[in-house]
């Protein structure tokens, strides 16, 4: 019943148009990334270092791909980072041989099952995320601060502090093989980036393709009209963190076998780039509101970012600075965009009226 | 110097900390460190606590984590915990000033080890490792094993720690002696592992030519050799580290590690836990506040004598 | 699942009792909304259910449907007992309701919406294909004519409660629920859903109507129910019965008094629009209101009257500030307030009582008492603290004036009615003395007893002296309500009546023959 | 004009009665605390150790009220804890004598004057943050997030990561009495709790007894409908925002002064410990629901628990762990709280239902 039909703004309201818009942020703030460096830095456009990069970023990508479902939901997940460092030193323990002191027998598992108990690991610490959000009610941003504490602690304890070195494993406890997953490369691509492009893909299938997805928007968008739709909105929730503690899990085997050691600190402060990947990617924290592309995109903003900063020798302090005004500014971009595309909107309208209207009021627009 | 076999009653000692020991013993000794998730600071803790508690003493171990706030608030609890005395490895030459000032004015005595105050006459003593002796002898290393000559890259710690100025100085003094030797690039890695694994892979992007890095301390060595593997360039590019943490150590035996300079840790807290004993009983201390114990560089020739923070003869 | 259940089983033939809802009560906190209801639903007929704000209508349906436990009390659905734990249980027994609240999920398409929880899937995804078909022909069958990927968000009013009945109609069910599915329908819109109430009802599906539109009701509806204070004072055939009956049963009032005497005595001009135009906020290319002039007087009532998507709505919001003009001028007593912020306009004494109280009304986390003394907080200070006592009283007088049911000021306004909730807004409003009084559809959703007192509280005003601007769809208020009416069609004011001397035919037609082009323009819209 | 009034349920109607319920939790929590730690350490309870314990938690509660403020309006600043390490340089830079190049005189302001500006330099940090959230509508998540880097990378050039020692001024300069803040004490109760005190009413007054605390609360609980009602949302929320960077830049200067001399990276992860205490004090991240006595019951239950697992000497990666544990715990045991209330309220209601008579007539309250 458009009085003045505009077919050319009608596609704009479409959900999926919607959110390319919000993405065209993440896409500019990145080029403009891109060609800065590579004007200061010969090297920064190589292949070698590209893949570099692009390795560093997997690391942060894959826990955005995990946050982007949980900010979906309208929740957030402090507590990745943790999950980071408890996968990285539960690998570690297996790898070191595991010893049970009721028998005093060392195991040694294979490293699939070094691999598989990690990520088990980690899925369960989001299974208790997920709990205290659903059954106890408890908001996200505090079981999930809880939860940082309490994994970080945990992995501080099982490795009383220390680091486990040299997980290469050795050939007569036929446990080598770990270091494949940071080291290793398929058609001259690494590993790490291998997966990143297969959690890309699942979660976007996931998300995109089956009612998984749809349920997910749902509750984001809103959660008493989903669950009245008879959507499942306590364990879509549920799974939500239980994939986003899987991601972590990942994280965490992917550097403990790029540093063939794993130390109870890693991945401190690693949620907060997550977050932000999620959020330059065009996602609303509100939920209901992101793609997967958005959050690649905003992922490798900041990986390019910090790795550029550090090419181009920026002081480390201006590093921390630059950082966060990239954040920030990312996600103007886009206000200044939607503005302007309002105003160009607004003011054609008006002039539709000067057809008709005495042209005298109809060009005096007041505070538009 | 020896720290020799005492890494056996500090494993054991961890629980006791947690816990308090014997009543009849003569006290309380707070022993106040950065974060134990460094073992260089967890060796330390543990020998002071295991020593004190060989003594007869009673003993809380706690952790800063380098947040001078945090040092304050523990100085304050031991205050008011009635401690006999401190053993502080401080968050801070400048920022840990006043608080000791506190305890002092408190009636407890402080023994500083590890890292100076800027601030001498108020703790009883300050046992700190030689920081320049030693980091210069790893820079001499280095430089012998890059042949006077090349681009090398320097990874610093923390630019809020002391130690991470005082070495970067050493490393510069003895290396800027060599023309041919450049610093092609400069990155503080915060003493972390990950990060300087992440920032040496990018170095070694936009420098090529890098034969060698030297880092401030081995957590960021190693993220250095693992970065260097990573790469493929394992012999081509040498690192050295400081510290002597064990991992480093194993590091030196496998031949990815060039060198590193080893802080007898261990040692220096025990003998921080025997003055602070000696002042409890006899009321004074007989040695003079400013301390330095000689830090000893450890490579492939020496790396079999090592026990934690330690070298047998 | 649904499609199992839909095929009506044959032992349930057209006039048997197929719900069954036995002594049922519900009590909230302290409010008791319903007590020992004894309720039944026969196949293929039209119940409707008559009742005050606040009598438990809508706490009854949630009941029936699955959504709310009832405190005591049986149900019986097709013979069996029942206890759903869940809105999705009653589906599986073919029990199906529309909100009188929206529940839709403003970020996904309508065809998403329409779908949610019971997705078509193809290989374990879902068949986008066959849903967008299928979400097609159901908006078909409703002569809606709305794009099937449009984000739900980026509808108005209406068009969304379209959805939300499309969506129930979909679920193919056999007793179906309608808590006030036409607040936000045009009179068009209105014609389609009882075309399709009756396809549905000869069909043999059972169904529950709930309106506050009297005469609407009646029409439609076979047997007639009124609640009034969550008890069940009158059952009976809608053939038996007519207006009268059922509203006296509702408040012991007689529908004549609905409308109060009018007639204050004209003053000076209080509010001036001077060729405005307005941006749709949901589509900035299209102009809401478009070049439009406006006085209204002292004393004076004035009604807006036109379809949806007019661009009242918009027009009054530009008014209240909480729109930008885009080009004109808006002065109210001379003084010129185009460029005023919200609260310099309230200052003033231009203030709106918002059309989706949910929305724009009220504050869910505030107590009824803080709502209502909001946006006159200022107007109770000593010195620079507000003083209780003052507002207080203030507010006590205002829940007596407007006629609030509450517990008190203390309770929170989650547990008022929806037309109570109404009551309050309209009260925090006049407790800011406001001399130009905006009103944006004031009783969609109000039963007769707060209709009657709110025109009543309009009259009174404009006796005081006060400006009256009100939206209303409704020809009846249009016509018994105002001292004038302005039919608006396309953010434009094509014709202005006298009541007095206007039928509601001239009205009807003034707003329809301008109406009719509408649906070619969206066709475009749809295709894309 | 409720039928059947039932004075023991009508309470809970009321909004600061539901609050203070919510607050419960918080006082069972502290409670708790407080008898275990008591029985485990005889030097616990001493009033000397209560008073250092309050001087700890003063710095937490007094970012938390600031906090408060910020999640009441349904945003959130995670900058907080970079501006206590911005302020705290700002004051060590005047104290030790801000040199001006151009002229090459050093000016040695009064330490009235350094607090002055520090407390201003906070104010105008978080002035920023508030108007990126209400003029470019940026996420106060992501506002923040990037303050959080940007304040704290200002500290860090400013100091060139060096830390200023000894501010006590000097008697010649006429700079001195900058440790009266930390140290000094009036009716020998510390300063820094005296500004904790100060704060509180303060914000209790504002929240409370004017309709600035209206608005806020509005703010937080329907946008929408507090901007129609005439509430200057925008100034409100920038205001918020404001309140909080001076919260902060106190905070900064107390620590500055306890510990004559201010170090760049003071504060970090303060923000958590903050929001943790105000969610603790029950109020709700959604925004609009939250009390000035909970926020600070919340900071108490934080400080003295960390305070007494040092006194205890609980081992520190068990303190991690028990933090996070007490956080969500703290949280949850409301939820049970509330649960038996509701049962309970159940089963009145059921019982009034019987004794009812003749359920139709029972007082008819007709509308008018
Ligand atoms: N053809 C259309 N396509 C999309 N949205 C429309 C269309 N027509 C109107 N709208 C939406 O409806 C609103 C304008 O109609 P509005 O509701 O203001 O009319 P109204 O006369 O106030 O009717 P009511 O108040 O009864 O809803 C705007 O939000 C606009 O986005
Ligand atoms: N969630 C709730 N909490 C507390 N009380 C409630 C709740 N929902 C409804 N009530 C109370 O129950 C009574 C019936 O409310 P209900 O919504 O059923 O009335 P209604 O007949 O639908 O009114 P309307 O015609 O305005 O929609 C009202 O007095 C209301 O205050
Ligand atoms: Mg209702
Ligand atoms: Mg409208």
């Amino acid at each position: 019943m458009n009085p003045v039909p505009q077919p050319a703004e009608r596609p704009a309201w479409s959900l999926r148009l919607g959110d390319a818009l919000l993405e065209l942020r993440a896409f500019i703030a990145l080029a403009v990334i891109v060609v800065i460096f590579a004007s200061l830095s010969d090297t920064f456009l190589t292949g070698s270092n590209m893949i570099t990069m692009t390795r560093h970023v997997a690391v942060n990508a894959i826990l955005a791909l995990g946050m982007l479902l949980v900010i979906l939901t309208g929740g957030i997940d402090l507590s990745v980072g943790s999950i980071v460092g408890l996968s990285g030193i539960v690998a570690g323990v297996l790898l070191q041989g595991w010893e049970i002191p009721s028998f005093n027998v060392i195991l040694y598992p294979q490293v699939w099952a070094v691999v598989v108990v990690s990520l088990v690991v980690g899925t369960v610490v989001g299974a208790i995320n997920g709990v205290l959000i659903t059954r106890f009610k408890v908001a996200p941003f505090i079981a999930t601060l809880g939860m940082l504490y309490v994994a970080r602690g945990t992995a501080l304890l099982i490795s009383n502090g220390a680091t486990f070195p040299r997980l290469g494993g050795a050939p007569e406890l036929g446990n080598t093989g770990f270091r494949w997953l940071g080291t290793g490369r398929v058609i001259g691509v690494p590993v790490s980036i291998w997966i990143m492009v297969v959690f890309a893909v699942a979660i976007w299938v996931l998300i995109r393709k089956m009612p998984f997805g749809r349920w997910l928007y749902a509750t984001g968008g809103n959660e008493r009209a989903a669950s009245l739709s008879g959507v499942p909105v306590r364990t879509v929730t549920l799974r939500v963190y239980m994939i986003s503690g899987l991601c972590a899990a990942m994280v965490g085997l992917i550097i403990a076998s790029e540093l063939t050691s794993a130390a109870p600190q890693t991945g401190e402060t690693f949620e907060l780039n997550a977050i932000a990947a999620v959020v330059i990617g065009g996602a609303s924290l509100a939920g209901g509101r992101g793609t997967v592309r958005g959050a690649l995109v905003g992922a490798f903003v900041i990986g390019f970012l910090s790795d550029g900063l550090v090419m181009v020798g920026v002081s480390t302090f201006w590093q921390v600075v630059i950082k966060g005004a990239v954040i920030v500014l990312a996600v103007m971009l886009d206000q200044g965009q939607q503005r302007l595309k309002r105003s160009r909107a607004a003011a054609a309208a008006a002039a539709t009226v000067r057809h008709d209207g005495p042209p005298s009021r109809t060009s005096t627009p007041v505070a538009a | 110097s020896s720290g020799g076999g005492t890494d056996k009653p500090a494993a054991d000692s961890t629980t006791a900390a947690a816990t308090t020991a014997a009543p009849e013993a003569g006290g309380l000794i707070a022993v106040i460190t950065p974060s134990h998730d460094n073992p260089f600071f967890k060796a330390e803790a543990d020998a002071a606590v295991a020593k004190a508690e060989e003594l007869g003493y009673k003993t809380t171990s706690a952790s800063h984590d380098d947040d001078p706030n945090k040092q304050s608030e523990l100085i304050d609890s031991a205050i008011t915990a009635g401690a006999k005395a401190i053993i502080l490895d401080n968050a801070g030459a400048d920022a840990s000033i006043g608080p000791v000032q506190k305890a002092v004015d408190a009636g407890i005595p402080v023994f500083l080890i590890d890292r100076e105050i800027n601030q001498t006459g108020l703790a009883t003593a300050q046992i700190v490792a030689n920081n320049s002796q030693g980091a210069a002898l790893v820079a001499e290393e280095f430089v012998k094993a890059m042949a006077s000559a090349g681009n090398y890259v320097e990874l610093t710690g923390k630019e809020s720690d002391t130690n991470a100025g005082v070495r970067s100085q050493a490393y510069a003094s003895v290396i800027s002696q060599y023309p041919d030797l450049k610093l092609v690039a400069q990155e503080t890695a915060n003493w972390d592992q990950q990060e300087a694994f992440t920032k040496t892979e990018t170095i070694l992007q936009s420098n090529p030519g890098v034969k060698g890095i030297i880092a401030g301390n081995d957590t960021m060595a190693l993220g250095a050799v693992a970065a260097v593997e990573a790469a493929g360039l394992t012999g081509k590019v040498i690192v050295a580290g400081f510290d002597g943490s064990p991992d480093a150590v194993a590091a030196i035996k496998a031949g990815t590690l060039l060198a590193t300079g080893l802080q007898p840790a261990v040692q220096i807290a025990q003998l921080a836990v025997e003055q602070a004993d000696e002042v409890i009983t006899k009321g004074k201390a007989s040695q003079e506040e400013k301390q330095s114990i000689d830090c000893v560089l450890i490579n492939k020739d020496n790396a079999d004598k090592y026990t934690l923070f330690g070298l047998t003869e | 699942m649904t499609a199992a259940t839909t095929s009506q089983a044959p032992v349930w033939t057209a006039g048997d009792v197929v719900l069954v809802a036995e002594d049922v009560s519900k009590v909230y906190g302290g409010t008791h909304a319903l007590r020992g209801v004894d309720f039944s639903a026969r196949a293929g007929a039209v119940t409707a259910v008559f009742g005050e704000n606040g009598a438990g209508k809508s706490t009854l349906m949630k009941i029936l449907a699955g959504v709310e436990r009832p405190t005591t009390g049986s149900l019986h659905v097709f013979g069996e007992e029942v206890a759903f734990a869940s809105p999705v249980e009653a589906v599986e027994r073919g029990v199906v309701i529309i909100h009188q609240e929206l529940n839709l999920c403003p970020n996904l398409s309508v065809t998403d919406n329409v779908f949610l929880g019971r997705e078509l899937r193809r290989r374990g995804a879902v068949d986008e294909g066959a849903e967008r078909t299928a979400a097609i022909a159901l908006l078909e069958r409703l002569e809606e004519r709305i794009d099937p990927s449009a984000p739900v968000g980026d509808l108005r009013l209406g068009q969304q409660q379209v959805v939300e009945i499309a969506r129930a109609i979909s679920l193919e069910a056999r007793v179906l629920i309608m808590d006030e599915p036409t607040s936000a329908l045009s009179n068009a819109e209105v014609e389609v859903l009882f075309r399709v109430i009756r396809e549905l009802t000869s069909a043999g599906v059972a169904i529950v109507y709930i309106s506050h539109h009297l005469e609407e009701a009646l029409e439609i509806a076979d047997d007639v129910v009124v609640l009034r204070d969550g008890a069940l004072v009158a059952e009976a055939k809608a053939a038996d019965v007519d207006l009268a009956w059922v509203v006296a049963n509702m408040v012991g009032r007689n529908p004549d008094d609905l409308y109060p005497e009018l007639g204050a005595e004209k003053g000076e001009v209080l509010l001036e629009v001077r060729g405005v135009s307005v941006a749709d906020p949901a589509n900035p290319g299209r102009l809401a209101v478009a070049d439009l002039d406006l006085t209204v007087h002292a004393g004076e009532i004035v009604c807006l009257y036109g379809l949806m998507g007019a661009g009242r709505t918009e027009l009054l919001e530009a008014l209240a500030g909480r729109l930008p003009v885009s080009a004109g001028a808006v002065l109210v007593d001379g003084e010129d307030l185009t460029t005023a912020t919200i609260g310099q306009r309230i200052d003033r004494g231009l203030a709106l009582v918002p059309e989706d109280r949910q929305r724009d009304g009220l504050v869910q986390t505030m107590t009824v008492g803080d709502n209502m003394s909001l946006a006159s907080i200022r107007s109770y200070l000593r010195g620079a603290f507000v003083s209780n006592p003052a507002e207080a009283k203030a507010v006590k007088r205002t829940i007596s004036d407007v006629t609030v049911k509450t517990s008190g000021p203390g309770a929170p306004i989650g547990s008022l009615s929806g037309g109570n909730q109404q009551k309050v807004v309209i009260g925090k409003i006049l407790l800011t003395e406001p001399r130009v009084l905006l009103l944006d559809e004031p009783t969609r959703g109000i039963d007769v007893g707060a209709k009657a007192d709110i025109f009543t509280l309009m009259a009174a005003q404009a006796r005081a002296g006060l400006a009256v601007l009100f939206a209303t769809s409704e020809l009846g208020e249009a016509l018994n309500a105002s001292d004038r009416v302005l039919v608006l069609h396309r953010g434009r004011v094509v014709r202005e009546f006298d009541p007095r001397t206007t039928s509601k035919e001239d009205l009807m037609a003034a707003s329809d023959d301008a109406a009719s082009p509408e649906p070619a323009d969206d066709t475009d819209g749809a295709s894309a």
